[in-house]
C-alpha cells in the first residue's frame, strides 16, 4: 500500500476555485515531511508481506503445534469440510493451514474491536478537545508511542496527528482480513504471517486508543504513585442509587461522573464498574468511582441487585444482559452502535421522556448514542429507581440453597455443560446436608456463564444456589488496586534498561488479559507475587491487574499495598485497562531504543531480532479467552516476546512451540563476525499453553532467558528457574535441558554449582562461546560489520 | 451416559475414539502395544478426593504391569512417585510431552489419565492428527474422550473407579 | 463516525513552514464543498445505526429463518458452547443471536476481500494513470456510481476522487467487524442489521473496483454488442505455451497480456483465465484472452495436464494449487501479499534469476509481487517449460478407469465425503463394466474438490477418474461469451424504466454468484433462457455469466448468440466479473433517480424504499457458495432487492422470509394519504433456498410482484407466476396463494380469468384497494404531504 | 456404517437423533403420533432409479395407512400422485413448509424422504431448535439423519428399500 504521507494542516477562511467553495474548515493534512530528528527507518507503514521475511524466521523456529478446535470447517457453502488428518477442503485447504486461517480470523476481529475503540475515542475526544491537543503522557516520557514510532514511522504530537495511524491499522486490517476469504491464502505459514501482522496492528491500535484517553482525559500520566481505589463485590453502597458500567470505552462511564459532579450530587449516587471501563473510570476520577471486579463478575454482582441501571459500552458485555437487567428489575443503557442489544433508539428524544418510558417499563432499555444524554438519562432513572428496587436488592435466601440442593438427582448435566467441568453433583450432595463448602469452593473458580441452568433437568437455578452459597462472604469482601498508571518513564526505563539487557534483572514478567481462569482469580496474585519478591519488574493490566487485587497477605494488604508502583525489580505495576497493555510492548521497545540507542523510526525488524535475542520479557495471559487477547499476545509474538496462556488457552488452536532438541533450529548470527553460531534453545517458546500455575511459573522464569544474557545475568535467570523447578518437584530434583541453557562454566548458578556441574557431566555436556551481538537477520549482520569497518 | 463422550458442548469429530466399556478389552489393548507411556495430569488429586482413594498408587500398578513410563507435571504426583520410590517417570511438561511423542517414536501408546477435560481434548487432537501413523491413544478419564483412539465410558466416578481397579488386575495376570 | 470530507486537491512543488518541508508533492483532499447539482441527502457516509430504523422495517417483515449450520460456538476459550435450543453460551449469546453474527462475520469477510480489491486497483492504477483521469464509463452513462452516490453523497469525477470513498468503507467494515467479538452485540436483530450494513459497504467496494478498472483499463464501456470471446475446456490451443491466470485482480493478468504485445509474441501464448479475472482479462483484451470456465473448473483443467503457468492473484484460487501444479510439472506465480502460498518471495530477484530458479525445480513457484516482473516472469518461464512439458499434458489412460473402477468395493467413503453426496459407488459399479455413463452424469455435478481422493481405502484416484472418463467430450467444448459490458446506459434505463416500475416488463432476474450448482452448470442457462423468453430482463455476472455460455440450442448457439446485449426485455447481459454486480444494483438505483426523479444523493432509505416496493427484480445466485456471495447478497437485501440461492445455499445459516399468513407484516402507508392500508405480501421473501430449479424459478416470477403494480403490471407478473406454476405442475393447478396476489378484479390475467375467479371464489376473496404510492417510511409520507400542500 | 450418520463431514450435534434400526420399533414411533405429514423431497428420482422401483407408491402406502399428509414441491412427484388419485397433498415449497409446521401446530411428526442431504439436514436443525415443543421429526432417508427426531440408519440403498417396504407392511397391520 502507499504510505500515507498526503496529510497536512491548514485553516482556510475562504476559498473559491472553479470547482470548490471552502468556508471556515481547519484542513488537516499532517505528516509531509516533519521535523523527527531521526531519520526514516526501513519499513514505515509496513504491509502484509513487509515483515514476511521475520515472520518466517520466527516461524521456522517456533513451529506452530496445531490443536484443532474443531476438525471441520463451515466457513462456505461448500463445506461442511472434513479436514481430519491429510484430508482437505473443497477450496483446497488443509487442517493446519485451516487452524492458522481461523487464528488470522480471530486476531482480525481483535484487531478490529481495538482500533474501532480508538476511533470513537478520537473521533470524540478530537470533537472535544480539538486536534491540536497535545499528546502530553507525562514529563518524564519524552518517547511517547514507541509502538506506533516503531511501525509506522510517524511520531504524533496532537491528537489530530493520530489519524493518519488509525487509518493506515485499519486498511491493513481489512486486508489481512481479505486473506480468510475462501480460495485466498493457501498455506498456513503466511496465515501466521498474518497473524502477526494482526497482531502488530493490533498493538499499535491499542497504544492510539491508551495515548488518546490519558492525554486527553487526563489518566495518571505514567505516575508510579498512582492512587488506590477500592475493587470487590463489597464496594459499592448499597443504599444509595447504584449505576454500573460495563464494558471498554471510558467515555459514557465519565460522562455519569461528570454530570453528576455539574449537579452537584456525586456523593448521593454510587459509580461501579466492571472489566476495563472501571479500569478507566478510575483512571478519569482517580477516586470515588469503584471497580467491582473482572469480566466474569457480571452476573455475581448483577444477581445481587444491587444495580439499579446498568450502561454498558462495548466489548465484554454479558451479551444477555437485558434480560439479567430485567430480572432484577434494572434497565439497560446501551450507549455504542456496536452493541445496540435490540434496545430502541431514544438518542434523539428529551431525557425526561425516556426516563419516563424506562421507569414505567415500556422498554427495558434504550440506546442513547450521544453520551451526555445517556449519562443524564442514567442518572435520573437510577435516582428514580432505586427506591422502588430496595427489596430487589437481596438474593435467594439461605435456606432454599439446601432445598434445591436436595432436588438435585446427581445426574451431572449441569458439569457436563460447565466450562470449568466443576463437581457440581458432588458439591450438591454436600449442600443437601447442610455443608457448603463445595458450593464455595466451585464458586472461587466458576465463572458465572450459567451454562449449568439452560440444563438441569430438575430446573435448578444453580448458579444462583452457587452464588448464594458462598457469596455472602465474597460480597462483602474489598480489596484495594493502584490506579493504573499509564506508560512507563523513560528514566525509569534508563534506570533497570542495562540491567534487563544483561540479565541482572531476571525479567519483567506481564500479567495480561481476561478472566478464564482454571482455578479463579487466585492464580495470578500468587505468581505475581513470586516474582516480584523474586526481584522480576511485574507488570499487570486488564482482568489481570484486578485479580492481583483480591488477594491479601497475613497483614491484610494487597500485593498494591506490598509492593510499589514503580517499573523497577520487586514492582507490580498495574497500566491500566487492556488498552493499556500497549505500554508494555511499550517499555520492552523503549528499552532497545532508551539504553540500548537503537533507531525506532520504522525500524520494526531490527528492534524486535533485539528484543528476542536480548530482553528477558515475558507475558502472562492466563485467562486471556477473548478475540482481543489473541490479538494482543500475536503482537508481542511478532515483537520477540514469548507469552504463556493458562489452561483454557489451548483453545486458541495452536502453541508456537520451539524445540530444544532441533539443534539446527537455534543457530543465529554473531553479528561482530557475521558468524552462525548455536545460540541455544532461548526463548524457547514464543507461545504456550500451562496446564497448571506451577508449570507456567518454571516456563515463565524459564522464557526469560535470552541468548545475549552475560554470564552473571545468565547464572541470576538460572537460579531463579532452577530454585521454582525445585521449589516444585522436590529440592533433589534439577531442570533437565540445564546443559543446553549453561553455555560456559561461568553461567552455572553459584548455589547450585556442584549438582549442577555434577548433572552436566553425566550428560556429556561441553561448553559453547556464548555470544555477547546475537542476532537473527542478516541485515543487523551487514550494518554492523558496515560500522565496525 | 455411558458410550457417549463428556461435555455436551464439544461435539466429537469426524474421527472418533472407539469407547471402551469392558476392562479386559481395554487390558487387551494396552498390551497389544510394545512401549507405552502414561500422562498424569495435574487434576488428579481431584478425582482422588472424590473416590477418597490413592489413583497415583493405581497407576503406579498399572505401568509396572505393562512397563510403562511415566511422565507429569504436577508437583505432587512427583512427590508421592518419589515416596513409592517408582523411578521409570520423567518430569514432562504436557505440551512438550506432546511434541516428543509426535517426533521421537520413542512410544507407541499414550495413556492420559488426571488432566482438564479440554486440556486433554486438545492435546488429543493434536495427536490425532499429526501423530496418527506409529501412535494410538487411550483416555483413561471418568469423562469419555472423543479424540482419542480408545476411551473410557463417562460414567459415574465411583464406577469409573472400581474400572479403574479392575483394570490394573486384568493387567496384572 | 465524522464525515470525511477534509480533502482537497493542491499540486505543491515546494513549500517550506517551521514544521515541514515539501516537495513535489500532489496532495489530493477532495470534495470540500462540491459543486454536484443535487443538494446533499439525509444519510451521507452513514455508519452502523444510521439506516438501521430501516434494516428493523425489514427484519420485522422478513423475518430470519434459522438453520444453524453448526449448534455450537467455538470462537473463544470459553467455549465450546453448545447453544441448542434454548440454550446460551458462556458469553451470553443465543443460538439465533450467534447465527446471525456469523452470518455477519462471514460478510466482514466478504466486503474485505471487494475494498481490499478496489483499495489494490486503485493504488495501482492511481499510481499508472494519475488521480486525476476521469471516471468516464461510456457516454452513455451520466449518472455513474448510482450506489456510492447514493450511500456516500460523494459524486466521483476522478481515480483520486475513489479515495474517501474507499476510506469509508474500510473504516466502516473495522467499526462492524469488532461488533462480532465476544461480548458486544447481544441481539439477533441488531446483528442482521450489521450484515446489511456490511452488504451495503459491499456494493460500494464492488462500484468502486468495476469502476476503476472500467475507466482507467478501458474496458467496454457500457456497450451492449461487446464482443464474443470463447469459453470452455475446449478452447485453449494445447501447442502453445500456456499460462493460466485464476482469481479476481486483472492487474497481473493485464500486465502479462502488455508484456507479450511488447514483445510482439502475443500470438505465441495462449492466455486463459479462470474465474473473475477470466472476464475481466478478456473485458481488457476484448478479443484473444480466453476464459476456460467458472471457479469450480480449476482442477477440471489443472488436471489436463495443459497449463506451464499458473498465475495466481487474489480470491477463489484452489489453495493447494502449489501442490496440483507440482503435480503436471507446472510452476505457480503468486502476485498479491493476501495469498502468498508459502512461496518464496522474489519481488526484488532479476527476471532471469527467477526463471532459472523455476526452470531448474528449485522452488515450485515465487511470490513476485511486482506484476510487471511477475509477468515477465510467467511468460519467459512458460516459453522454457512448455517444450519439456508436452507429454505431461496427455490424461491417465482411458483403460485405467475401468481397472480403477473394478477395484472398487462400493463402501461409499467417497459419497460420504463428497460434498454433493453424487452416486459414485454406483457409477463405479458400472465403469467396471464399461459402462462410463454414471461417471459423466457425476462430471457433470462434480465441482472437482477432491474430497472423495483422501478418504478412498482403496487408493482409488476417484477424481481423475471421473475427469477421465468424462472429460474427452467436456475438453473440447468451445462456447461463446459476450465479455461483460460493465454499466447499463442511462437511456437504457429511460426506456425501460417506465414498463418496470408500472409491471409492463414482469421483471430483472440477475443471474450471479459461484460455481456450487447442485446439479452442475446446466440449471443457469435453462432458467436464464426461459426468463429471456418471458421476455424479463435478464441480467449475470461472474461465475453464472459463465454458465449461461454453456448451452447450445438447437442451431448451436449460446444464450449470448441467441439473445441481444441490451438491457432490455429478452435481453441477455452479460454485465462482467464479480465486482461487475455493482451495475446490476446500479441499474435498479438508476430506475428510481432517472425515471422516477428521486434524488439519489445520501437518500438511502428512500430510494430502498422505492425499489422494495415498486422495482420488480430479483437475483439469483444459484451456486452461491463465498462469503463475497453473502455479502453482495445482503447489498441487495438492504435495497429491497430478494435474493434466490440454490439448494446448497441454505448453508448461509438463515433465510429472511415473509409469510404470507402474517396479515399485519403487509401493511404500508399510502404516502398519497398517510393511511396505513395492506399491501399484500409482496415482495413475500428477502432470502430464500430453493431445493430445486422449478421451484426457483416460480418464487423468482413471484418475488418480481410489487405494492405498486398496475393493475395492467400486476396481471402480466401473475400470468407468468401461474403459467410457471402449470408448467412444473400441471395444467389443472394453480398457485395457492393468488387471492394474496390479486387486489382486485383487474389485476386478475386474462389467459386464466375463469379458473382464477373460480379460485377466488372458493377461498372466498374479497377485493382490496391497490395503493400507486407505496411506502414502508413515514418519512416519505410526511415529505409527500408537504409536497402536496 | 449402519449406525452412524451419513457424512463424515457433518459432525452430529449435541442434540443427536436417535437411530431406529428396527421397523418395528420406527412403525411404532409413527404411529404414536395423531397428525403426520411426509415431506417428499425432489431428489426421490435419484434413489428410484438406483432401487428400479416406485417409491412414491410406497409413500402413498404409508400415507394411507397412517393418514398423514403428504407435501412436495417436486412436479414429478405431484405428477405421479394425481395419476394415482391422491388428493391429501398440498404442492408445497420445503422452506415455507417447515416455517409453517414451526408456527401453525397442524401437525405433530414431520416425516422426510427424497431431499438433498444437506438441504434437509439444515430444515430438521431449524425444527429442532425452534419447534421442538410440539413437532418430532423422523428421517426416511437411506442416510441417518443427525439432526432429526428419529432417523433409519446410513444404509446401503438396496437394503434400505428393503427395510422401507417392511415399515409400510408395519404400518398397515
Ligand atoms: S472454506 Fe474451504 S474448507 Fe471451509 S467450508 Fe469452504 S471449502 Fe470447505
Ligand atoms: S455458571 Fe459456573 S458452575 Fe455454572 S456452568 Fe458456568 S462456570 Fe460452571
Ligand atoms: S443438572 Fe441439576 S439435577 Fe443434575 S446434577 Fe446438576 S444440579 Fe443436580
Ligand atoms: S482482560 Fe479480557 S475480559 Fe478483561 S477487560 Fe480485557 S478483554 Fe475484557
Ligand atoms: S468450526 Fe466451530 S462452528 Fe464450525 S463446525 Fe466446528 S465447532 Fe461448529
Ligand atoms: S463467543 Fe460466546 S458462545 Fe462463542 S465460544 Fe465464546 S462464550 Fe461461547
Ligand atoms: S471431486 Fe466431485 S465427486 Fe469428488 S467429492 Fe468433489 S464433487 Fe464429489
Ligand atoms: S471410496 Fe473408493 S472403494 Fe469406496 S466406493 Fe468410493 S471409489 Fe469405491
Amino acid at each position: 500500500m502507499s504510505i500515507p504521507y498526503s496529510k497536512f494542516k491548514m485553516r482556510i477562511d475562504e476559498l473559491k476555485t472553479p470547482l470548490s467553495e471552502i468556508r471556515g474548515l481547519d484542513l488537516s493534512i499532517g505528516y509531509v515531511v516533519e521535523e523527527w530528528e531521526e531519520p526514516q527507518g526501513p519499513t514505515p507503514f509496513p504491509s502484509i508481506a513487509t515483515l514476511r521475511k521475520w515472520d518466517h524466521v520466527l516461524l521456522n523456529r517456533y513451529r506452530p503445534l496445531y490443536l484443532p478446535f474443531c476438525d471441520l470447517c463451515c466457513l462456505c457453502t461448500y463445506g461442511k469440510c472434513d479436514l481430519s488428518r491429510e484430508k482437505r477442503g473443497s477450496c483446497g485447504l488443509g487442517l493446519s493451514d485451516q487452524q492458522s486461517r481461523l487464528v488470522a480470523l480471530v486476531c482480525s476481529i481483535g484487531a478490529s474491536t481495538h482500533v474501532s475503540h480508538a476511533r470513537e475515542l478520537f473521533e470524540k475526544l478530537v470533537e472535544r478537545f480539538s486536534r491540536d491537543h497535545p499528546i502530553d503522557l507525562g514529563s518524564q516520557v519524552r518517547v511517547e508511542m514507541p509502538i506506533t514510532r516503531l511501525v509506522t514511522g510517524v511520531k504524533p504530537r496532537t491528537l489530530g496527528d493520530l489519524e493518519i495511524v488509525l487509518d493506515y491499522v485499519e486498511r491493513q486490517i481489512v486486508q489481512t482480513l481479505a486473506s480468510v476469504h475462501t480460495g485466498q491464502e493457501g498455506s498456513w505459514i503466511d496465515y501466521e504471517s498474518k497473524v502477526f501482522h494482526l497482531g502488530m496492528l493490533d498493538h499499535v491500535a491499542l497504544e492510539v486508543a491508551d495515548a488518546l484517553q490519558v492525554a486527553a482525559l487526563d489518566f495518571p500520566k505514567a505516575d508510579p504513585e498512582s492512587p488506590l481505589v477500592s475493587l470487590g463485590l463489597g464496594v459499592v453502597e448499597v443504599s444509595k442509587p447504584v449505576i454500573l458500567v460495563i464494558g471498554h470505552n471510558v467515555i459514557p462511564a465519565g460522562a455519569i461522573v461528570d454530570y453528576l459532579e455539574r449537579m452537584g450530587i456525586r456523593d448521593e449516587v454510587e459509580v461501579c464498574g466492571l472489566c476495563c471501563t472501571a479500569h478507566d473510570i478510575t483512571r478519569y476520577e482517580k477516586k470515588r468511582a469503584k471497580i467491582v471486579g473482572p469480566m466474569s463478575w457480571q452476573l455475581k454482582f448483577i444477581r445481587t441487585g444491587v444495580p439499579d441501571v446498568i450502561v454498558i459500552d462495548e466489548q465484554c458485555i454479558y451479551t444477555n444482559v437485558v434480560e439479567e437487567a430485567r430480572r432484577i428489575g434494572a434497565v439497560v443503557i446501551a450507549t455504542t452502535d456496536k452493541a445496540c442489544h435490540g434496545l430502541p433508539e431514544r438518542s434523539s428524544e428529551s431525557p425526561e421522556e425516556v426516563v419516563e418510558e424506562l421507569l414505567s417499563g415500556r422498554i427495558p432499555g434504550a440506546l442513547i448514542l450521544d453520551h451526555d444524554k445517556a449519562a443524564e438519562v442514567a442518572v435520573k432513572t437510577a435516582l428514580k429507581l432505586a427506591p422502588t428496587r430496595l427489596k430487589l436488592k437481596a438474593q435467594l435466601p439461605l435456606e432454599d440453597v439446601v432445598e434445591y440442593a436436595k432436588k438435585c438427582t446427581k445426574c451431572r448435566e449441569c458439569e457436563r455443560a460447565c466450562p470449568q467441568n466443576l463437581p457440581i453433583s458432588h458439591a450438591m450432595d454436600r449442600a443437601s446436608r447442610g455443608d457448603l463448602v463445595g458450593l464455595t469452593d466451585i464458586y472461587e473458580k466458576c465463572f458465572a456463564c450459567n451454562r449449568c441452568e439452560y440444563v438441569c433437568p430438575r430446573q435448578i437455578p444453580v448458579l444462583n444456589v452457587i452464588l448464594k452459597a458462598a457469596g455472602e462472604k465474597r460480597s462483602s469482601e474489598v480489596f484495594k488496586i493502584r490506579v493504573g498508571r499509564g506508560p512507563i518513564q523513560d528514566t525509569e526505563i534508563r534506570a533497570v534498561g542495562r540491567d534487563i539487557v544483561l540479565g541482572a534483572i531476571p525479567g519483567v514478567v506481564a500479567f495480561v488479559g481476561c478472566a478464564n481462569w482454571r482455578e479463579g482469580a487466585v492464580d495470578v496474585p500468587i505468581m505475581a507475587r513470586e516474582f516480584a519478591f523474586r526481584r522480576y519488574i511485574v507488570v499487570a493490566s486488564g482482568c489481570s491487574a484486578m485479580a492481583i487485587a483480591m488477594y491479601k497477605n497475613d497483614e491484610g494488604k494487597t500485593p498494591y499495598e506490598e509492593f510499589t508502583g514503580e517499573f523497577t525489580p520487586g514492582g507490580v505495576v498495574n497500566v491500566g485497562s487492556c488498552v493499556a497493555n500497549s505500554h508494555i510492548a511499550g517499555a520492552v521497545i523503549k528499552i532497545a531504543n532508551i539504553f540500548a540507542r537503537l533507531p525506532l523510526r520504522a525500524n520494526y525488524m531490527e528492534v524486535a531480532d533485539y528484543i528476542l535475542n536480548r530482553i528477558g520479557a515475558v507475558g502472562i495471559a492466563w485467562g486471556a479467552m477473548s478475540q482481543k487477547a489473541a490479538a494482543i499476545a500475536s503482537g508481542f509474538w511478532r515483537l520477540g516476546v514469548p507469552v504463556i496462556v493458562g489452561p483454557h488457552g489451548i483453545k486458541y488452536r495452536r502453541m508456537l512451540l520451539g524445540d530444544g532438541e532441533r539443534d539446527e533450529a537455534w543457530f543465529l548470527y554473531d553479528a561482530k563476525t557475521g558468524d552462525k553460531v548455536y545460540g541455544g534453545p532461548v526463548p524457547e517458546h514464543l507461545f504456550y499453553a500451562a496446564e497448571s500455575r506451577g508449570e507456567a511459573m518454571i516456563m515463565a522464569a524459564k522464557l526469560c532467558i535470552r541468548p545475549a544474557d552475560t554470564p552473571q545475568g545468565r547464572a541470576i535467570k538460572l537460579t531463579n528457574y532452577i530454585s521454582l523447578y525445585k521449589k516444585f518437584y522436590g529440592y533433589d530434583k534439577l531442570p533437565q535441558d540445564l546443559h543446553l541453557l549453561i553455555r560456559t562454566e561461568s553461567d552455572i548458578p553459584i548455589t547450585y554449582k556442584d549438582e549442577v556441574v555434577r548433572f552436566l557431566r553425566e550428560v556429556n555436556w561441553r561448553e559453547r562461546p556464548s555470544i555477547s551481538d546475537p542476532t537473527l537477520l542478516e541485515e543487523v549482520v551487514r550494518k554492523r560489520l558496515k560500522v565496525m569497518k | 451416559m455411558s458410550v457417549e463422550y463428556w461435555l455436551r458442548g464439544e461435539i466429537p469429530q469426524p474421527l472418533k475414539a472407539t469407547v471402551i466399556t469392558d476392562v479386559k478389552v481395554l487390558g487387551g489393548r494396552i498390551k497389544q502395544h510394545k512401549k507405552p507411556v502414561i500422562l498424569l495430569g495435574s487434576e488428579l488429586y481431584r478425582l482422588e478426593r472424590i473416590v477418597s482413594s490413592d489413583i497415583v498408587a493405581t497407576i503406579v500398578d498399572i505401568a509396572n504391569a505393562v512397563k510403562a513410563d511415566l511422565t507429569t507435571s504436577s508437583s505432587d504426583v512427583v512427590q508421592r512417585l518419589d515416596s513409592m520410590g517408582f523411578k521409570r517417570y520423567r518430569v514432562g511438561f504436557p505440551m512438550s510431552v506432546v511434541q516428543k511423542l509426535a517426533r521421537d517414536r520413542e512410544y507407541d501408546l499414550a495413556i492420559f489419565i488426571g488432566f482438564q477435560y479440554h486440556y486433554e481434548w486438545l492435546l488429543l487432537n493434536y495427536l490425532k492428527h499429526y501423530a496418527y501413523r506409529h501412535l494410538n491413544t487411550l483416555s483413561l478419564e471418568p469423562y469419555g474422550h472423543p479424540n482419542a483412539t480408545w476411551t473410557m465410558p463417562s460414567l459415574p466416578i465411583p464406577l469409573w473407579h472400581k474400572n479403574l481397579l479392575a483394570l490394573t488386575e486384568v493387567l496384572k495376570t
